[in-house]
């Protein structure tokens, strides 16, 4: 609960960076996407999802939360409410492909997570809302949400090196289970960082 | 978990609009605007939109937004707008409606822009963009006369029935709390680190600024998680590995 | 020392061959000691086991051998009951706060007691006005001082009676007025207490005081005893 | 006191008439001084405007009025120039290190000098060893101890060879081996230093100290003086 909290209120923090707004776009480029993929890639897919939903309904409640210092019931009915919800799914999406066993990630799964639920999922989501909301037809929504892909492109990126670097800095990070996790034998403890080398511990 | 303060308010907020004496006020009306900032953009306000329930307030415009939507037609948009006027009336917020309009104007232009460019019937454009507009309005009216802790505190009712679903309402509004709480620490360290990084090489880079944040992010979980444990909240069970 | 069959009656903090790892670390090693004194100081240096030792007191840290029983409750069984005797003070006030407000904070500690929310109430003025943190009931947390953040904490830990304070460097971070006004509050306690600190001189005012040194108990016995040892052979 | 004509030449740390405010309140008010002493211990109680007083001088702050200037150069225009300058020390060592691991952390602070990846790699290797670090290179930094992370934060400072050091509350949370390593270094630096401390016997040893209190400068003098004040007049 904590962990899902503190990713909520990383989101938050990260909706301080003033937002991009393109001309020609109602939608915002905003960094608090590679939030949501963070959450996701380093809590995994349910606390991940969890810590967006917990995000949205502060939100909801009225609070400043999106870029550029925006909130309220009324940012659900925007054109881009459909990017918002998209974060659910999307975090969701990102942890089960990033860390599908828990425990320290692939880069490449990264990649793959963020691509596909951090970019894709989110657009599968965001687009068709936006036409329904501005009325313009889908297919031109798409056209224009294209200028998105090179921002996100590189927040996927962004978060591939982010996890890496997090995996070095910080390997409890990843630990599977918390502190406390309650008393083991003390030979049947998993693997910590320092037995990466060895074949211990049975990481994917 | 009973979800609420002391004084029996709902969770979470500070009560932005609690009287004080009139020195007092001035004096913290400045610290209150910050408070404000962080912690929602509820305006107070005694008026009958103010006192009605969050429950029905949120309730309304639901019904509101699913008839605009469900019903494009001229009469059913120009009805909204006027309950929509009428509301801010009630509220002795009109000059709020002209701010926020004022506000969403580029939103509105962009949103007309887009589908006339796209050689849209210039009735549909102006009906979807109407349409658009009042919802987001009249969203902001449930904000801005609703304290954010009464909102969270509907949230929490509302959820109720998840119970079944394994939704932990009290919980879940504890969550809420705790999130209101570390936005601002996060906001400290991040401010921290940027003065750091700045301090020592004179430029910004993203991953030298997000992964020290990150690295404080999970510590202040940690911490977070022990100070709960301490003070008596058990942590929820684990899954079985 | 102490008889092992020990009853549920038994008064003291009693460590029993205590050992902590973390990876392949020994953050702690084989420590056996009971607690009696009603102030008992920790000292040593930075990283000796010092936050370890005193986090077994509460089950935030499980042993990994041994065992800890706090009145004759299992740290870790009985860690439920453990945690509404034992308040805790941290030393990064930052993350003790819970809460976005004050008086929301402080009420914190009362929830789950069966209390109506005219008692909570009562008990949180009551509390806050004794620490004269009355005006700030409705202040974010996050705007508080330094100091003022420290004596909240204390104001949360002690609205639920606890009958053993653990405080784990109370006065990092705070200036001189600030220090003694929490020292002020720690000495005058009523309940029994355990204080991690670099402070020497508060150290020397508790009934009793533990030395660590890389993981182990070195020495156990009068502060004034214990403080010289550390300064001759540790410092 | 200090010719207002002074040229670029000029030695030392002027305050003109320094005012900061955030919000309404005025954290720093109307602060004229000029430091030239090598050693330059800032006092004073918690929110007495310290940490906002010593962030002006390498421009993390900037004058709401008034105006800082290092050796002639003023802090806002010049505030690249300054930086390069001025070795800053946090009082949290978690948001001052950055990279990863303990020589990546230092070598963060020689990037864009033009420097060629052997000659980064050597200075770095040569500030850890002289810190006692050497070992450590690959360590994560943030599993350092929390003394080890202060000479951390040390070494990637010196490296970058500043002509300044700032530190801000540079011994809070070390134990007594740890706080005498670094106010040994600090002690040592050739640099000019400006150190925020509520450890009233280091202020002791520096050249000159300066007394805040509510946002003014309060007293500047020897330190002896300017604690005798401290003590007597805000404790
Ligand atoms: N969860 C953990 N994982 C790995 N190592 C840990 C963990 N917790 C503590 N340690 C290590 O255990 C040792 C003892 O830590 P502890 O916090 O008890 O020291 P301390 O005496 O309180 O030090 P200080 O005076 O700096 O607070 C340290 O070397 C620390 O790095
Ligand atoms: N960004 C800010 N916004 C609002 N208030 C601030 C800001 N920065 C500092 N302050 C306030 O300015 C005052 C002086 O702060 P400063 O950090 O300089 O104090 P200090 O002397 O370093 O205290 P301490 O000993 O606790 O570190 C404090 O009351 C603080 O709350
Ligand atoms: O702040 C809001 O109101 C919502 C912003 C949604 C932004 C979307 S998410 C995917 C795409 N990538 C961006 O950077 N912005 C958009
Ligand atoms: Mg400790
Ligand atoms: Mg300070």
């Amino acid at each position: 609960m904590a962990r899902i909290a503190t990713f909520a209120a990383l989101i938050a923090v990260m909706g301080l960076v003033p937002p991009l707004p393109l001309f020609g776009n109602v939608t915002p480029i905003t960094l608090q996407t590679l939030g949501v993929m963070l959450a996701g890639a380093i809590l995994g897919g349910v606390p991940g999802a969890l810590s967006v939903v917990v995000f949205l309904l502060l939100v909801a409640a009225g609070m400043p939360f999106l870029a550029g210092g925006q909130g309220g019931l009324g940012a659900f009915f925007t054109p881009s409410a459909g990017f918002l919800i998209g974060w659910v799914p999307s975090a969701a999406v990102v942890g089960w492909l990033a860390r599908p066993h828990g425990g320290r990630p692939a880069w490449w799964r990264v990649a793959l997570g963020t691509v596909v639920g951090g970019i894709l999922v989110v657009y599968a989501i965001g687009i068709p809302v936006q036409a329904l909301v501005t009325g313009i037809p889908l297919a031109k929504t798409a056209l224009l949400s294209l200028m998105f892909v090179p921002g996100d492109l590189a927040k996927a990126v962004v978060t591939v090196l982010l996890v890496t670097a997090l995996a070095r800095a910080y390997p409890r990070a990843f630990r599977r289970s918390g502190r406390g996790a309650g008393r083991r034998p003390a030979d049947a403890r998993p693997a910590n960082d320092g037995a990466d080398r060895s074949v211990v511990g049975g990481r994917s | 978990m009973s979800g609420t303060t002391a004084d029996g308010r709902p969770v979470g907020v500070v009560s932005p609009g609690r009287e004080r004496s009139g020195g007092e006020v001035r004096r913290r009306a400045r610290g209150r605007d910050r408070v404000e900032r962080l912690f929602g953009t509820y305006l107070p306000g005694h008026s009958v939109i103010h006192r009605l329930p969050a429950g029905v307030k949120l309730l309304a415009l639901a019904a509101v937004g699913i008839t605009a939507a469900a019903v494009p037609r001229p009469e059913v948009l120009a009805a909204a707008g006027v309950v929509t006027f009428a509301a801010f009336l009630l509220a002795g917020l009109v000059g709020h409606l002209a701010r926020q309009l004022a506000r969403l104007a580029w939103l509105i232009l962009a949103v007309a822009a887009g589908q006339l460019l796209f050689a849209l019937p210039v009735p549909l454009v102006v009906a979807n963009t109407a349409r658009m507009t009042i919802v987001i309005v009249l969203a902001s009216l449930v904000t801005v006369t609703t304290p954010a802790s009464q909102v969270l505190a509907a949230l929490e009712r509302g959820l109720q029935p998840l119970r079944r679903f394994g939704v932990d309402p009290p919980r879940v509004a504890l969550t809420l709390s705790l999130t209101l709480r570390t936005v601002p620490v996060l906001a400290r360290q991040a401010a921290g680190i940027r003065d750091a990084q700045w301090a020592r090489s004179g430029r910004y880079s993203v991953t030298a600024f997000v992964v020290p944040l990150l690295v404080a992010a999970l510590r202040q979980a940690d911490r977070l998680a022990d100070a709960l444990a301490a003070r008596g909240l058990d942590k929820g069970p684990r899954p079985p590995r | 020392m102490t008889p092992c069959h020990a009853g549920p009656q038994e008064e003291g903090i009693r460590f029993e061959g205590v050992s902590v790892e973390r990876g392949e670390a020994r953050i702690l090693d084989d420590v056996t000691v009971t607690l009696r004194a009603r102030r008992t100081a920790i000292i040593g240096r930075n990283g000796s086991g010092k936050s370890t030792f005193v986090r077994l007191v509460n089950g935030l840290v499980e042993p990994d051998a041994g065992s800890v029983a706090v009145d004759g409750l299992d740290s870790v069984r009985e860690r439920r009951r453990l945690r509404r005797m034992v308040g805790f003070l941290f030393t990064d006030a930052d993350s003790q706060i819970v809460m976005p407000t004050v008086a929301e904070d402080v009420a914190f500690s009362l929830r789950g007691r069966g209390l109506d929310r005219a008692e909570i109430q009562r008990r949180v003025t009551e509390i806050l006005a004794r620490f004269g943190l009355a005006e700030r009931a409705e202040t974010p947390a996050h705007e508080l001082s330094g100091g003022q953040q420290k004596l909240l904490a204390l104001c949360s830990i002690l609205v639920a009676e606890p009958r053993i304070v653990v405080a784990d460097e109370p006065t990092a971070l705070l200036d001189a007025v600030n220090t003694r006004r929490i020292t002020g509050v720690l000495r005058r306690l009523s309940q029994r207490l355990i204080v991690v600190t670099h402070d020497l001189g508060f150290a020397a005012g508790c009934d009793e005081a533990l030395l660590f040194h890389e993981s182990r108990l070195v020495a156990h016995g009068a502060p004034a005893d214990v403080i010289a040892q550390y300064e001759r052979d540790y410092c």
